[in-house]
C-alpha cells in the first residue's frame, strides 16, 4: 500500500536558523495521524511546508507518490489535499451556505466556469446540503459566516475543508481556544467527517490527540524523535523527557 | 447670479421650447456654452460677463433684444454635447463658444449633424475664440462662423513683423502638445520658410498641455539653443508658468505669443516683460481708437472692476448677429447665416471686418500688441501693465487661403 | 551642452527635493497608519494658499512658519473627526475618504480663493538671480527651496535616528504590528503623525507656491507623482523616498532635454520607418514628449518586478 | 448581507413573477420612459444614465464583488469607445457590413483584450499594489491618448456619424429616442449578464477571494486567476459602456480615459453602495441626476457632490442601497410604522441644517463672484441679498441650529431603529 503522504528529509531554514532539520514521515492511507511537540518545535512550520505555504529548503514532499513540493497552494489542493487554519479562516461576508458551496465547486469540475448558474447546479447544491448536514449547520445556512460563534466558525471551517472531497485532510489545532464541551463536540465532528479519509493534524491538546489519532509523531527541535501508536508514544522515554514531562499537567 | 430661471424639472423644458417661439420676435436668446466651473471656469465666467455686458449695450440701442444664457460645459466635449441638447430643448437657436478647439470641433460636428437630421430645429454656431484652422478649412460647414482670426492668420501677421527684423536669425517654437499647439508650430514653420528662408528654427517643441509645473528645463534648453526669439501659442497656466520661468532664468529674448495677457498673466509678467512680450490679436484697447469703444470698455470696468474686457471680438459677434437678423428680417438660423455671409461690418474700434462667404472666417486687420506700462489706458489684472498697439497688419495682408468647400443647404 | 546639463541637474534637484518633502510626510502617514492619503497633495496646496493669505498681512517669512502649523492642526482635526471615524470600516474606506477629501479641499479652495492663480510671490530679497553661468541665471529663490528641503531631510533623519520619539516611530514603521505596543495612546500618536505629515506637505506648498504658481490645479499636478515616489522608493523607507524623489526629479527634468525618438534610433541602426504610418506615433514621439509618462511606467514596472520598491522591506 | 438574492439560493423554485419580476418591472419602466418624458433633454439624460449604469456595475464587479480598488478603470471604458468609433467609421467607409446595434461588440472586444493584457500583470496581488498599478496605468493611458494622436485624435478626439452605418431594419438612429432604445437594450443585456456572472462559480469565487484569498487557494482556486477573469470581464463590460458612449455622442476624446472618469465611477459605485449588486445602479442614476440637474442651478455643484460623497463614506459606508436594505427586515416584520415618527423628527432639523448650509455656501460663492452693484441671489425660489449680514446670520443659525438639534436626537433615533431591527430578527422588543 502506498503512502497517502510522505515526507523525505524535509528541511526548512529561515536565514541561518534551520527550523525543520530533516523530517522523514510516511502516513498511510486512511490513517489519522497527529503531530505533537512543544512550543517552538516547528509544528506550524512543518504544517505550512506540507500545504505549500512555505517553500522547502531541502527534501521532498509526496502526495500519493507524486512530488508536490514547490507547487502553489491551489495546485496542491487540486491533487487532493485540503487544510484548515489555526486562525479561523472563513469567508466572513458570505453566508454559511455560500462558504460551503465555494468549497464544493472545484471538485465537481466547475472550475473557473463563467456560464453555469450556481443556483441551478443540482449536484453542487445537493452536496452543499449534505455537508451542511454533516457538520450540523443546516439551520444556520443563510446566516453570514462572520456573525457565527467561535465554535460554529471552527465547525464551518472543517466543513469547508472537507467540502472539496479531498481525501487527505490537514487540520491545524482544530480545537484551539474551545471550551471542554465544545472540544468534545469538535472531536466527534472530526471523527465523523474524516471517516475513510487520511487525516494529518497538528495539535497541542493531548486529550484531542489521544482520543483521535491512530498514530502520533513527536516533533522536537525540528526533528521527529518518535513515531507510533498512542500507547507506544505514552511509553516512550525520550518523549516523556522532551515533551510530556513538562506539558502533560495541563 | 443664477444662470437660468428655475424650472420645475425636465418636463418644463418642452413647455419652454414652445413658449420661446412666440417670444422670438422681440428677444433672441443666445446660449453661451463654455466652462463656468472648475479650473477653466474663471475664463468662461469672464467671457459670459463680456457677452452679457455687450448685449446690454446693444439692447439699449433698440431693435432686436438679446439675452445671453450660460451653459456650463466643464470644458469637456461630452458635456458640451449634453448642454447643446439642453440648448436645443430650450428653443435657443444661436450658440456661442470659444474655449478649446477640441470643444469647438465637437460642437461644429454635432450641430452639423443635428441640423441635417432636424431641419425644423436648426442651430447656428458662432465661434468667437477657437482658432484651430481646420474649423474653417477641412472641417468647415454652413452652420459655423468664426469671428476670431484663426491660428494661420495670426501667424501670418506675426511673421510679417518678425520678418522685418533683419538681425533675427534663430527662432525657437514651443507649444502645447495638442491640435492648436501643433497648428501654431506648423504655421510658423510654413510662413517663416516663405518669408525668411535664411532664418533658422533652432527648436520646435511641444510640451504636454497643463502638466508642466516648472518650465525652467525648457528655458535652459531654449537658452542653450542660442535662439533670439521665442514663438508660443501657450495659454492659461502654461503661459503664465512659461513667462515666470523665463524671468527667473533671465531669458531676455522677445516672446511672440497668442495669449500672454489677462486672467492673471499680465500681472505675473509684470515689469520683466515690458517691451519684450508681444501678442497677436484682432482688436485693441490701448488706445481704444474710438469714443464708442472707450465708453463700452469704461462701462464694463465700472461694472466688473476685477475683470478685463479681454475678448474684443465678442462685440463683433453680437453686433453682426444683430445686423444679420435685421437684414434677414427673421431670426431663422438659415436666413441669418445667409445674411452673415459676405457681411461687412465696422467694429467698435473702427476697423472694417468682412465675413468671408467661402469659409465663414471673419477677415480683419490683425494687430501686434506689446506688453508695457506706458500709454496704457485699460490695463490688465489691475496691474498697471497692459497691451499697447504696436503695429497693424491689414486684413488683406493677414488673410490666408482656405481649402473649404462650403456645402449650402438647398 | 555643459550648460544644459548643469542647469538640468539644478532644476532636477530642486524638483526632486520638493517631491521628497511631500513624500516624507506621505510615507510617514502610510507606515504608521496604513492609510494611503490621497489628499496629501491637496494639503500641500492648502499650505500654499494659507501662506499666501498670511503673506498678504505680515509678509512671506512669518507665513513660512505659521502656515505649516495651521495646516498641521487642520490635518490633526481631519484625523480626529474624519479619518478616525472611518477607520473601523477598513483601509479601503479610509483611502476613499481621503479621495473625497482631496475633492472637497479643491472645491473649497476655489470657493475661498477663486479659480485663478493668486499672486503669491517670493520675498524681494530672494527675487534676484543667485548666479549667472553661460548667460543663464539661477534664481536665489530656488536655492532657498533647495536649502529648506535639505534642512528638512536632515532634521527628519536626525529626529528619526537619534531621538526617543524617533526611535519609537522608526520601529513602528519597520514593524507595523508594533504600533499597538506604543501604549494606550495610539489614537494620539495617529493624530500627531497625521498632523506632522500634513505640516510637512504644507511647508512644501509654502515654498513651492511662489515658484510653481499657486492655483487650484497645483494639487492634481503633483498628487499622483508623489504616490509614484513613495511606492518606487519603498514604503516606510525614508531613504528610499529620498532616492526615488531625486530619481524622478532628474528623470523628468532630463527627459525634457532629449529630442530623441525611437524613429531616430531605428534610423541610426539602419531601419527606415514610414513617418506617416498608422503606428507612426509610436516611433516619432520624442523622449521629451514621453517625460510625463515615464514616472508611471517606472511605477508599473517596479510594482510588477519588485513590489517592495527600491529600498522597502515590505510590500505595498 | 453580501447579495440581495441570497434569499433565492436556498434551492426552492420561486414563482415566475418572483423569479423574473426583478427584470420584468424595470423593463416595462425603461421601455415606457420615452413616452413619459418627451423632452429631448430628458432622453439625453437617460442615455447618459444608461451608459453610467453599465460602467458602474462593471466597475463594481471588481470593487464590490472582487475586492479590487481601481483608480484607472476608465482605460477600458475609453478604449472601448475608441475602438467602437473607429468601427463606426470603418462601417461608414463601407469596409464592413455591420449594423449599428452590434457595434458595442467592438468595445467589448477592446475592453476584454486590454483587460486581459493589463490584468495579466496587475492582478497578481489585490489591495494597495493593485490600486497603485491601476493608478499608474490610468495616468499612462490618459497621457498617451494625447500623444499618440493617430489613434486617439488627441484632445479633439475621433468623431463619426452613426447614421452613416447600415440601417438596422430601416432604423437609422437619427433621433435621441432611437439611440435610447439601443442603449436600453444593451443596458439590459449587460446588466443581466453581469448579474448572471455574479451567480456563476467564478463570480462566487470572486467574493471568496475578496474576503479571504488564502482560504480560496485551498479550495483549489488560484486567487490570481479568479481576479484576472473578473478583471478581464469587467474590462469587457466597461468597453461596452464606452462603445455606447461613442454611439451616443458620436465622439470619443481623451476625457473618456482620464483620471476624472475613473474617479467618477468610483464615486458612483460608492455612493450607491458597493456591497450590493443593485448599489452601483442606484449610484449611477443618482450621480447622473446630481451632475446634470444641479449644474443648471448652481455653479458650485461639484462642492455639493463632494460633500455628499464624504458624508456617505463617513456615515453610510454601505451606500444609499445600504440605507434602504437595512430597512428591509424591519419592513418585512411590519415595524416601519414605529420608525416614521422618529425619522420625521430628525428629518426636520436635518432639512433646516441642509438649507442653512446651502444658503451659506451660495452666499459665499456669490459674494466672491458678483459684479459691482449686484447683491441679489435667487435660491429656494426666493431672493436674498447676499451682502446683508442678516442673510448670513439666518443661514448660519439654520445650519448650526439644525445640526445641533439633529445631533441631539440622533442617538434616540438610532435606538428606535435598533429596537425595530431587534424585533425583526427575534420577534420580541428589547
Amino acid at each position: 500500500m502506498s503512502a497517502a503522504i510522505e515526507l523525505r528529509d524535509v528541511r526548512k531554514s529561515f536565514g541561518a536558523t534551520e527550523i525543520i532539520r530533516g523530517v522523514n514521515l510516511s502516513i498511510a492511507d486512511g490513517e489519522r495521524h497527529a503531530v505533537i511537540g512543544p512550543n517552538g518545535a516547528g509544528k506550524s512550520t512543518l504544517y505550512n511546508l506540507i500545504t505549500g505555504k512555505y517553500s522547502l529548503s531541502g527534501g521532498d514532499i509526496l502526495l500519493r507518490d507524486e512530488v508536490v513540493s514547490g507547487l502553489a497552494p491551489f495546485q496542491i489542493n487540486r491533487k487532493g489535499l485540503s487544510r484548515s487554519f489555526q486562525v479561523t479562516n472563513i469567508f466572513p461576508r458570505m453566508s454559511v451556505y455560500e462558504n460551503i458551496r465555494c468549497g464544493v465547486l472545484w471538485s465537481l469540475g466547475y472550475k473557473y466556469s463563467f456560464w453555469h448558474n450556481v443556483d441551478n447546479l443540482k449536484d453542487v447544491n445537493d452536496r452543499t446540503v449534505e455537508i451542511l448536514e454533516e457538520i450540523g449547520m443546516q439551520a444556520r445556512a443563510q446566516i453570514p459566516a462572520g456573525v457565527l460563534t467561535y465554535a460554529e466558525q471552527r465547525a464551518l471551517e472543517i466543513g469547508i475543508t472537507i467540502a472539496g472531497g479531498a481525501n487527505v485532510i490537514l487540520l491545524d489545532e482544530p480545537t484551539a481556544g474551545m471550551s471542554h464541551s465544545e472540544t468534545d463536540q469538535a472531536i466527534a465532528l472530526i471523527r465523523k467527517v474524516t471517516e475513510g479519509r487520511t487525516l494529518v493534524m497538528v495539535e497541542h491538546d493531548m486529550g484531542v490527540v489521544f482520543g483521535l489519532a491512530d498514530k502520533i509523531s513527536v516533533l522536537v527541535y525540528g526533528e521527529i524523535i518518535a513515531s507510533g501508536t498512542p500507547e507506544e508514544i505514552k511509553g516512550n522515554a525520550a518523549v516523556k523527557e522532551a515533551y510530556l514531562g513538562e506539558e502533560v499537567e495541563d | 447670479m443664477i444662470r437660468r430661471t428655475l424650472g420645475l424639472g425636465v418636463a418644463m423644458a418642452t413647455f419652454a421650447s414652445v413658449a420661446s417661439f412666440s417670444a422670438q420676435a422681440e428677444t433672441v436668446k443666445i446660449a453661451f456654452i463654455d466652462p463656468l466651473s472648475g479650473g477653466f471656469g474663471a475664463v468662461g465666467i469672464s467671457g459670459l460677463k463680456q457677452y452679457q455686458y455687450t448685449a446690454g449695450v446693444l439692447n439699449k440701442e433698440g431693435g432686436t433684444q438679446f439675452e445671453v444664457t450660460g451653459y456650463d460645459n466643464k470644458i469637456s466635449p461630452k458635456e458640451s454635447l449634453i448642454q447643446l441638447k439642453r440648448v436645443i430643448a430650450d428653443g435657443i437657436q444661436f450658440v456661442v463658444q470659444g474655449n478649446s478647439s477640441g470643444v469647438a470641433n465637437a460642437l461644429t460636428d454635432a450641430i452639423n449633424k443635428h441640423n441635417k437630421r432636424n431641419p425644423d430645429k436648426r442651430v447656428l454656431f458662432l465661434n468667437y475664440s477657437a482658432v484651430d484652422p481646420k474649423l474653417t478649412n477641412e472641417k468647415c460647414n454652413f452652420w459655423h462662423f468664426r469671428f476670431d482670426a484663426n491660428a494661420d492668420m495670426k501667424m501670418n501677421a506675426l511673421t510679417d513683423v518678425i520678418a522685418e527684423d533683419k538681425g533675427m536669425k534663430k527662432i525657437y517654437l514651443l507649444g502645447q502638445n495638442y491640435s492648436f499647439g501643433k497648428a501654431v508650430a506648423a504655421a510658423a514653420v510654413k510662413f517663416l520658410g516663405e518669408k525668411r528662408p535664411d532664418l533658422k528654427i533652432v527648436g520646435n517643441e511641444l510640451h504636454p498641455i497643463g502638466k508642466v509645473k516648472d518650465f525652467s528645463p525648457y528655458i535652459a534648453k531654449i537658452k542653450a539653443s542660442g535662439a533670439q526669439a521665442l514663438i508660443t501659442g501657450n495659454w492659461g497656466a502654461d503661459m503664465q508658468n512659461l513667462a515666470k520661468a523665463a524671468q527667473d532664468s533671465g531669458l531676455k529674448i522677445p516672446l511672440y505669443t497668442y495669449y500672454a495677457a489677462n486672467n492673471g498673466i499680465t500681472k505675473a509678467i509684470g515689469a520683466g516683460g515690458v517691451d519684450r512680450v508681444r501678442l497677436v490679436a484682432e482688436g485693441t484697447t490701448n488706445p481704444p481708437m474710438t469714443e464708442k469703444w472707450r465708453t463700452l470698455l469704461q462701462g464694463f470696468k465700472a461694472k466688473h472692476p476685477n475683470e478685463d474686457f479681454t475678448q474684443t471680438r465678442i462685440t463683433n459677434v453680437m453686433s453682426m448677429l444683430k445686423k444679420a437678423i435685421a437684414k434677414a428680417g427673421s431670426a431663422k438660423p438659415i436666413k441669418v447665416a445667409a445674411a452673415l455671409e459676405g457681411m461687412e461690418h465696422k467694429a467698435f474700434w473702427g476697423d472694417t471686418v468682412t465675413m468671408r462667404a467661402s469659409d465663414h472666417q471673419l477677415q480683419m486687420p490683425i494687430r501686434i500688441l506689446v506688453h508695457t506700462d506706458k500709454g496704457i489706458e485699460f490695463d490688465g489684472d489691475n496691474s498697471g501693465f497692459g497691451l499697447l498697439n504696436e503695429s497693424t497688419v491689414t486684413a488683406a495682408e493677414a488673410s490666408t487661403p482656405t481649402s473649404c468647400k462650403m456645402k449650402r443647404p438647398s | 551642452m555643459a550648460e544644459l546639463i548643469i542647469f538640468s541637474l539644478l532644476h532636477g534637484l530642486v524638483y526632486g527635493l520638493l517631491l521628497f518633502m511631500l513624500a516624507s510626510g506621505l510615507t510617514l502617514i502610510f507606515s504608521m497608519m496604513g492609510v494611503l492619503n490621497f489628499a496629501h497633495a491637496s494639503i500641500y496646496m492648502l499650505g500654499a494658499y494659507v501662506a499666501y493669505t498670511i503673506s498678504q498681512y505680515v509678509g512671506f517669512w512669518p507665513g513660512l512658519i505659521i502656515a505649516p502649523v495651521v495646516v498641521g492642526l487642520f490635518g490633526a482635526l481631519v484625523e480626529r473627526y474624519g479619518l478616525r471615524h472611518v477607520h473601523k470600516y477598513g483601509h479601503v474606506a479610509e483611502l476613499i475618504f481621503t479621495f473625497g477629501l482631496a475633492f472637497l479641499i479643491e472645491e473649497f479652495v476655489q470657493l475661498i480663493w477663486g479659480k485663478q492663480t493668486v499672486g503669491y510671490h517670493e520675498p524681494a530679497v530672494l527675487a534676484v538671480p543667485l548666479f549667472e553661468m553661460y548667460g543663464q541665471t539661477f534664481p536665489a529663490y530656488k536655492a532657498f527651496m533647495l536649502l529648506v528641503s535639505v534642512a528638512i531631510f536632515i532634521v527628519l533623519l536626525v529626529v528619526l535616528t537619534r531621538s526617543r520619539v524617533g526611535l519609537i516611530i522608526n520601529a513602528a514603521i519597520t514593524h507595523p504590528s508594533m504600533v499597538s505596543m506604543l501604549g494606550h495612546n495610539v489614537p494620539m500618536v495617529f493624530m500627531g503623525v497625521f498632523g506632522v505629515g500634513s505640516a510637512l506637505a504644507a511647508l512644501a506648498g509654502v515654498i513651492a507656491g511662489p515658484s510653481l504658481g499657486t492655483s487650484p490645479g497645483m494639487a492634481v499636478l503633483l498628487g499622483p507623482i508623489v504616490f509614484v515616489v513613495i511606492v518606487v522608493g519603498g514604503l516606510g523607507s525614508l531613504i528610499g523616498a529620498f532616492v526615488a524623489s531625486l530619481l524622478i526629479g532628474m528623470m523628468t527634468t532630463f527627459a525634457v532635454a532629449i529630442d530623441y525618438s525611437f524613429g531616430q534610433f531605428f534610423m541610426d541602426v539602419g531601419l527606415n520607418m514610414d513617418p506617416d504610418g498608422v503606428l507612426s506615433d509610436l516611433y516619432t514621439v520624442t523622449i521629451a514628449q514621453l517625460g510625463p509618462i515615464m514616472p508611471y511606467m517606472l511605477l508599473v514596472l517596479i510594482l510588477i518586478f519588485r513590489p517592495t520598491g527600491l529600498f522597502g522591506t515590505r510590500e505595498v | 448581507m453580501s447579495n440581495i438574492s441570497n434569499a433565492m439560493t436556498a434551492g426552492a423554485s420561486p414563482s415566475f413573477l418572483r423569479r423574473y419580476g426583478m427584470w420584468l418591472i424595470p423593463a416595462i419602466v425603461v421601455v415606457s420612459l420615452p413616452w413619459l418624458l418627451t423632452s429631448t433633454v430628458a432622453v439625453a439624460v437617460l442615455n447618459q444614465m444608461g451608459i453610467a449604469v453599465i460602467f458602474t456595475v462593471a466597475y463594481n464587479m471588481m470593487l464590490g464583488q472582487g475586492g479590487m480598488l481601481s483608480f484607472g478603470h476608465a482605460v477600458y471604458f475609453g478604449l472601448g469607445g475608441y475602438f467602437a468609433i473607429h468601427g463606426v467609421n470603418m462601417i461608414s467607409d463601407g469596409e464592413w457590413p455591420i449594423p449599428l446595434p452590434f457595434v458595442p461588440l467592438f468595445g467589448a472586444f477592446a475592453g476584454l483584450a486590454f483587460g486581459a493584457l493589463f490584468g495579466s500583470f496587475s492582478t497578481n496581488r489585490a489591495g494597495t499594489v493593485f490600486a497603485m498599478i491601476s493608478l499608474g496605468l490610468g495616468e499612462m493611458m490618459a497621457s498617451s491618448s494625447l500623444i499618440f494622436t493617430k489613434f486617439s485624435g488627441g484632445e479633439e478626439g475621433i468623431t463619426a456619424d452613426r447614421t452613416e452605418a447600415l440601417p438596422f431594419f430601416g432604423v437609422e438612429f437619427t433621433t435621441e429616442v432611437q439611440i435610447y432604445y439601443l442603449i436600453a437594450f444593451w443596458v439590459f443585456l449587460a446588466v443581466f449578464l453581469m448579474y448572471r456572472f455574479s451567480r456563476t462559480p467564478i463570480g462566487r469565487l470572486a467574493n471568496a477571494v475578496r474576503d479571504n484569498p488564502e482560504r480560496a487557494e485551498f479550495l483549489g482556486y488560484s486567487q490570481k486567476w479568479v481576479r484576472f477573469i473578473s478583471f478581464t470581464i469587467s474590462g469587457g463590460f466597461a468597453g461596452i459602456a464606452g462603445a455606447l458612449f461613442a454611439l451616443n455622442y458620436e465622439i470619443v476624446t481623451e476625457e473618456t480615459v482620464n483620471a476624472l472618469t475613473s474617479g467618477v465611477v468610483l464615486l458612483q459605485a460608492y455612493i450607491g453602495g458597493v456591497g450590493f449588486f443593485a448599489g452601483p445602479i442606484v449610484g449611477a442614476v443618482i450621480f447622473t441626476l446630481l451632475q446634470t440637474l444641479m449644474s443648471n442651478y448652481t455653479e458650485i455643484w461639484a462642492l455639493y457632490v463632494g460633500l455628499v460623497f464624504v458624508g456617505t463614506v463617513m456615515y453610510a459606508p454601505a451606500g444609499l442601497t445600504g440605507l434602504i436594505m437595512m430597512h428591509v427586515p424591519v419592513a418585512m416584520a411590519g415595524r416601519m410604522g414605529t420608525l416614521t415618527q422618529p425619522y420625521a423628527r430628525i428629518a426636520l432639523p436635518a432639512l433646516i441644517c441642509a438649507i442653512g448650509a446651502i444658503g451659506f455656501l451660495e452666499s459665499w460663492h456669490h459674494l466672491s463672484a458678483a459684479a459691482t452693484g449686484e447683491f441679489e441671489m435667487h435660491i429656494f425660489w426666493m431672493t436674498f441679498d447676499f451682502t446683508s449680514p442678516i442673510t448670513w446670520f439666518v443661514f448660519s443659525a439654520m445650519f448650526l441650529g439644525g445640526l445641533w438639534d439633529a445631533r441631539r436626537v440622533a442617538p434616540a433615533v438610532a435606538d428606535t431603529y435598533g429596537n425595530a431591527l431587534h424585533y425583526a430578527f427575534t420577534g420580541e422588543d428589547q
